[in-house]
């Protein structure tokens, strides 16, 4: 056939490129679909404290008394979520804070500096990490740093700084690994190109490397805290799990995460108990949400 | 690399359309089949005379799972399973309605006071014990053990456990807020490694790690709780819809027979409850 | 810089077949608009440089010739192929390409072996015969001048090639499809002095069979090379004229200033 | 300050920092292998487990551990794939797709119990599913997306843009560029991801307690008719694995060898996963040698 003929009419090539656009179309709204349920699941069940029980909204997010099965002294049900909300915010905030440096530094040395061989070796050790199920760093927690945290700080050693500590551990493989895959997207030729202009590695590492890897380790960080977040039964050991107003790092509170998770057990579906449940998930969710906007602008603002 | 991933893409495919398929038609066709989900104590109790059951009754096919006993009771009322297992009286859980379910009692469980060894005394009053938790007393030497300040560990709100050791501790007193722990296990362990940490757990438990405290000097043993001598105890319930299947009824009966009564229910800690010489209600009256 | 009137151009029209005429060509990215009302023919058979400072818009006009610019950039105006217009959307790019071949400033061979890189896309477009295949390896290799070199070990990935070499076989990537036009986006500015020539080499003799077009700012190369040359300056195509003319006889002012060096 | 002065004492933190994680990290490991390996046998590997007596096994918990990972990966990674290169290569740079792409990072940060109700509800009740590996599977699968598919679309946004626009000026269309040359050179990154989630995998309890469920029923080894009640191929029979063992062991399990049997298979969980990653590593690279042509 001529060429001006051919170039006219659809080829094989037209109909791959309809089918792998609509194959991958398919998934990415298979995704969006199951995303979406399980947000309409959690958002309706969670408002329905608000809308079926009558609780204040106010009330929730900044009373301290949480015991939704019994009636308070002002006749109205016992859901103030803050003491939660605050030591979910701080571990989440500290683990990350604290886990960030290592991870970074991890990172730069296995995509950098660092010889081949531990690149390896340090790699294997972060994906074995990740497969400890969290009963472990739990018990490994409440037997190594527990007394560890009560000796050197006293109290009790349930806390925030406890339970900072084991989430500090469990997060860093994911951060580090993510970390890892966004400096190794840093095309070479960039730092090649730094280094042969006369800077020394670690100005190629922090001007040019980092730099451009920024939004990446920013996505990373996202994993880690959403990580970190969603951890309960870890935490819920060495934290105290008490649901009181955290005064200090090493008085016992607990997290939004640890109440759900132990409390959804032994609550009815539909009563208040249940649903004041599902409105920490969705407390939760929101809080991961203004996580994530929170880190893309500053990673906005952090680019030149 | 392609062929692999078609490949991929279609086993998965064939994989769930049939086992789609297969779920719809297991679960349509098979009457034999009893669902058991809910109070995690209970479970193991379960599981096990299920698969004894099982190994004379083939065609049946009994799934035992945990959960938690709200969820047991929960996923009964909307008969999403056959039998809720459950550590408290319906009549006590909000949101049952306990007049449309039947009770199954199936075992008696006892609950002791437990300390970690360091505080230094091994029976309390019924009086202080509720203090101590209450948060009035708040260091060990003010009830003759050492100087060591108290912490107390409770068991989650909700939980039968902590029912059951409400009822019959506090006399309406409320407890201090303080960690709040959801399994039996780990209550153990921070028990055994916290100084100064109070809790309760069921007896079976106990083991040498931590310390049980006497109550009144009446000790935690499953001759005084059959006695009523030991108040703080409670029953592991089976709830079911009025109307069940013959295999269940055939079932529910076999747990409460001898052989499981005198075997596995002793065996894995429990007190038969063909023992018990009183019976409690809801209210945690005794009523015989 | 120096300003000059970019309305202003001298595009000679010579009587002979063309390969491809642009008419009107429009190219935006965004708000930015990069190329201006350029219209050009390229004579077939023959090689046309195009020469230009850095950004006048040599290479994005390039690019919109084989449709590379599809989702980066909009691109108005007819370019004629074959009495077709090929900026149009109804048209088959994946055909077009074909026709069309392109080799990039950076050498970019696929992650694969030698052989692969020649063969995979010639397999993805139906051709399965083992011989053919191979006789098609053989033949572009050798056009490129690269043969001797590799035929050893066509089994070997292409990432242990040079930087030469590796420019050199995706020029015989791009002939092993039998095009009809082989774009070139300065395909020797990444390369050493020794590998450049070699390159030109094997242009000299690719261009009795094929229609090149090639984008260059190195001018010596641009005489050495082409049969005719375009000089762009900020998108706008100011000069078209017979190789030989526009290096020695340049009508517009900034022609002569780049080709002179008088430039900015 | 010297520049030369700057980049020593940098490189000196850097590698004081990555000392230190590398002695938590392998100490946190060793303490877990140190405390478990004496207890593992042929003996503890291959019986059943036990409620109440001592000597209990994790045989059908090790292998429930992997047939879980098997299925959970069969979902998970095709969706995974498609939506990653959608995200990589289709995807249009608006706000539309940051919504996606949000959205799916937020799901990450759900507490896996929340996702396990929500599966138990939805595939466990209301799709008659019931207890099983599969309900288990599409839980894990809503843990495994956004990690995954994160991964991949960075494994492919890794391979420079010159490799797609050689394939596309070559005639091909994006989909076989993208199948046929960008896939194959992010093969080793994707394959890091897809052994960070079957750590995710092999490690989560919470979610698969109302899914999977918690009780290890008998199977049969011998029966290979999948749709068979008592056949160990059966996506639909219940199923603990090796992590909920230890999750019921620890909290509610009243063998007198808990301890044990807890470190045991943490131990045994930690060895698996090491072989898994060496077995995915091996098939990984000799996947990208025969896709690349590479030594």
């Amino acid at each position: 056939m001529e060429i001006n003929k051919k170039i006219l009419m659809p080829s094989k090539e037209t109909r791959q490129e309809r089918f792998g656009r609509t194959l991958s179309f398919i998934s990415i709204s298979a995704i969006v679909v199951l995303v979406a349920l399980i947000l309409y699941f959690i958002i309706s069940k969670g408002i329905s404290t608000f809308t079926d029980n009558h609780v204040n909204l106010w009330d929730f997010i900044s009373r301290q008394d949480w015991s939704p099965s019994t009636i308070g002294k002002d006749g109205k049900p016992e859901v103030g979520a803050l003491p939660m909300i605050v030591t979910s915010f701080s571990v989440t905030f500290l683990s990350a804070l604290l886990a960030t440096p290592f991870a970074i530094a991890a990172g730069i040395y296995m995509t950098v500096i660092g010889p081949k061989k531990s690149r390896g070796f340090l790699q294997t050790v972060i994906e074995l990490l990740v497969g400890i199920p969290s009963v472990v760093y739990g018990f490994i927690g409440l037997t190594i740093i527990v007394p560890i945290v009560r000796t050197l700080f006293g109290g009790t050693g349930f806390g925030i700084l406890s339970a900072t500590l084991v989430l500090f551990v469990m997060v860093l493989p994911t951060i580090t690994s993510l970390t890892v895959d966004s400096l190794n997207a840093v095309p070479k030729h960039l730092s090649e190109a730094s280094l042969a202009l006369g800077a020394t590695r670690w100005q190629t590492i922090y001007k040019v490397i980092l730099r451009s890897a920024t939004p990446g380790i920013l996505t990373a960080i996202i994993f880690g805290m959403a990580r970190a977040f969603g951890e309960a039964l870890a935490v819920q050991m060495v934290i105290g799990n008490a649901i009181l107003m955290p005064k200090n790092l090493i008085t016992p509170s607990s997290t939004l995460t640890s109440q759900l998770t132990t409390g959804i057990g032994n609550t009815v579906m539909g009563t208040l108990g249940n649903n004041a449940l599902w409105s920490l998930a969705l407390v939760l969710l929101l809080m991961s949400l203004f996580f994530n906007i929170l880190v893309k602008l500053i990673g906005k603002r952090g680019k030149f | 690399m392609i062929k692999i991933k078609k490949l991929a893409i279609m086993t998965s495919a064939v994989l769930f359309a049939g086992t789609v398929l297969t779920a719809c038609g297991v679960s349509s066709a098979s009457n034999d089949k009893i669902t058991a989900v809910g109070s995690t104590a209970l479970q193991p109790l379960v599981e096990e005379a299920a698969n004894d059951y099982q190994k004379e009754h083939k065609n049946l096919s009994i799934t035992v799972q945990g959960g938690g006993s709200g969820t047991g009771l929960s996923q009964l009322q909307s008969r999403a399973v056959t039998i809720g297992n459950s550590d408290v009286f319906a009549e006590n859980q909000k949101g049952i309605k306990s007049k449309d379910i039947v009770d199954h009692q199936v075992a008696v469980v006892g609950i002791t006071p437990v300390v970690n060894k360091g505080v230094g005394i091994k029976n309390i009053s019924m009086k202080n014990l509720q203090k101590i938790f209450e948060g009035k007393i708040t260091n060990w030497k003010q009830v003759g053990g050492k100087n060591i300040p108290i912490e107390v560990i409770n068991r989650v709100k909700g939980s039968g456990t902590r029912n059951t050791f409400e009822a019959n501790v506090m006399d309406g007193h409320s407890t201090i807020k303080a960690q709040e722990q959801d399994s039996n296990g780990t209550v153990r362990r921070i028990i055994a490694t916290t100084p100064g940490a109070i809790s309760y757990l069921s007896f079976s438990f106990v083991d040498k790690t931590i310390q049980s405290l006497s109550i009144d000097n009446v000790k935690p043993t499953d001759k005084n709780v059959e006695t009523n001598a030991w108040k703080i105890w409670s029953y592991e319930h089976m709830y079911t819809a009025k109307k069940v299947s013959d295999d269940t009824k055939k079932f529910l009966a076999y747990m409460n027979s001898a052989e499981v009564q005198k075997g596995l229910v002793k065996k894995l800690g429990y007190i038969s409850i063909s023992d018990m010489k009183v019976k409690k209600d809801a209210n945690n009256k005794v009523i015989n | 810089m120096k300003n000059y009137n970019l309305n202003q151009q001298y595009v000679r029209d010579f009587a002979v077949e063309n390969a491809i005429e642009a008419h009107h060509v429009n190219v935006s990215y965004g708000e930015h608009q990069s190329i201006f009302d350029v219209s050009l023919s390229f004579p077939r058979f023959k090689v046309t440089a195009m020469i230009g400072a850095s950004g006048s818009g040599k290479s994005t006009f390039l690019r919109s010739i084989n449709r590379m610019n599809d989702n980066v950039a909009t691109v108005d105006g007819d370019i004629m192929y074959r009495d077709v217009n090929i900026n149009d959307d109804k048209i088959n790019v994946y055909e077009l390409r074909k026709h069309i071949g392109m080799v990039f400033q950076r050498p970019n061979p696929f992650a694969k072996s030698i052989r692969e890189n020649i063969t995979f896309a010639l397999k993805k477009h139906g051709i399965k015969d083992k011989k053919e295949l191979d006789q098609r390896v053989e033949t572009s290799l050798k056009e490129a001048a690269l043969w001797d070199e590799v035929k050893d070990k066509l089994d070997e990935s292409a990432l242990s090639l040079s930087g030469g070499q590796a420019q050199r076989l995706c020029i015989a990537r791009a002939i092993a499809m039998k095009p009809d036009v082989l774009l070139l986006d300065e395909p020797a500015s990444a390369l050493d002095p020794i590998s450049t020539s070699k390159i030109e080499d094997t242009l000299n003799r690719l261009k009795e069979k094929y229609t090149i077009i090639i984008v260059t700012h190195n001018m010596q190369q641009a005489s050495r090379m082409s049969d005719y040359t375009a000089f762009f300056h900020q998108g706008h195509l100011i000069e078209f004229n017979k190789t030989s003319h526009i290096f020695t006889r340049p009508k517009m002012q900034a022609t002569e200033d780049y080709i002179s060096g008088n430039f900015g | 300050m010297n520049p030369k002065v700057v980049n020593k004492i940098a490189t000196g933190v850097i590698y004081g920092l990555v000392i230190l994680v590398v002695a938590i990290l392998a100490a946190l490991i060793g303490y877990i292998l140190v405390t478990g390996v004496p207890h593992i046998s042929w003996h503890f590997l291959t019986s059943p487990a036990q409620s109440f007596l001592a000597g209990g096994g994790i045989r059908d918990q090790l292998f429930n551990s992997i047939y879980l990972l098997v299925l959970t990966l069969i979902i998970s990674f095709p969706i995974a794939l498609g939506a990653g290169i959608y995200l990589a290569e289709y995807a249009p740079k608006n706000w539309f797709t940051e919504i996606i792409k949000t959205t799916i990072e937020v799901l990450s940060s759900l507490p896996s119990v929340v996702v396990g109700l929500f599966c138990y509800l939805l595939f466990v009740v209301q799709m008659r599913m019931g207890f099983s590996i599969l309900s288990g599977a599409i839980a894990l699968t809503f843990f495994n997306l956004p990690l995954l598919t994160r991964n991949i679309e960075t494994s492919l946004e890794s391979v420079s843009s010159l490799q797609r626009e050689a394939g596309l000026s070559l005639g091909l269309s994006q989909w076989k560029t993208i199948t046929g040359i960008i896939l194959p050179a992010a093969v080793p990154g994707i394959i890091t991801g897809i052994i960070l989630s079957a750590g995710r995998v092999f490690g989560e309890a919470a979610a698969l307690i109302y899914t999977a469920g918690q009780s290890a029923p008998f199977v049969d080894y011998t029966n290979w008719n999948i749709f068979s009640d008592t056949s160990f191929l059966n996506p639909l029979r219940p199923a603990e694995t090796l992590a909920v063992h230890i999750w019921k062991v620890n909290s509610e399990g009243i063998t007198p060898d808990a301890n044990a049997i807890s470190s045991g298979s943490s131990a045994v969980l930690i060895i698996v996963i090491l072989l898994f990653n060496i077995f995915a590593h091996w098939i990984g690279n000799r996947l990208y040698k025969k896709m690349t042509s590479s030594k």
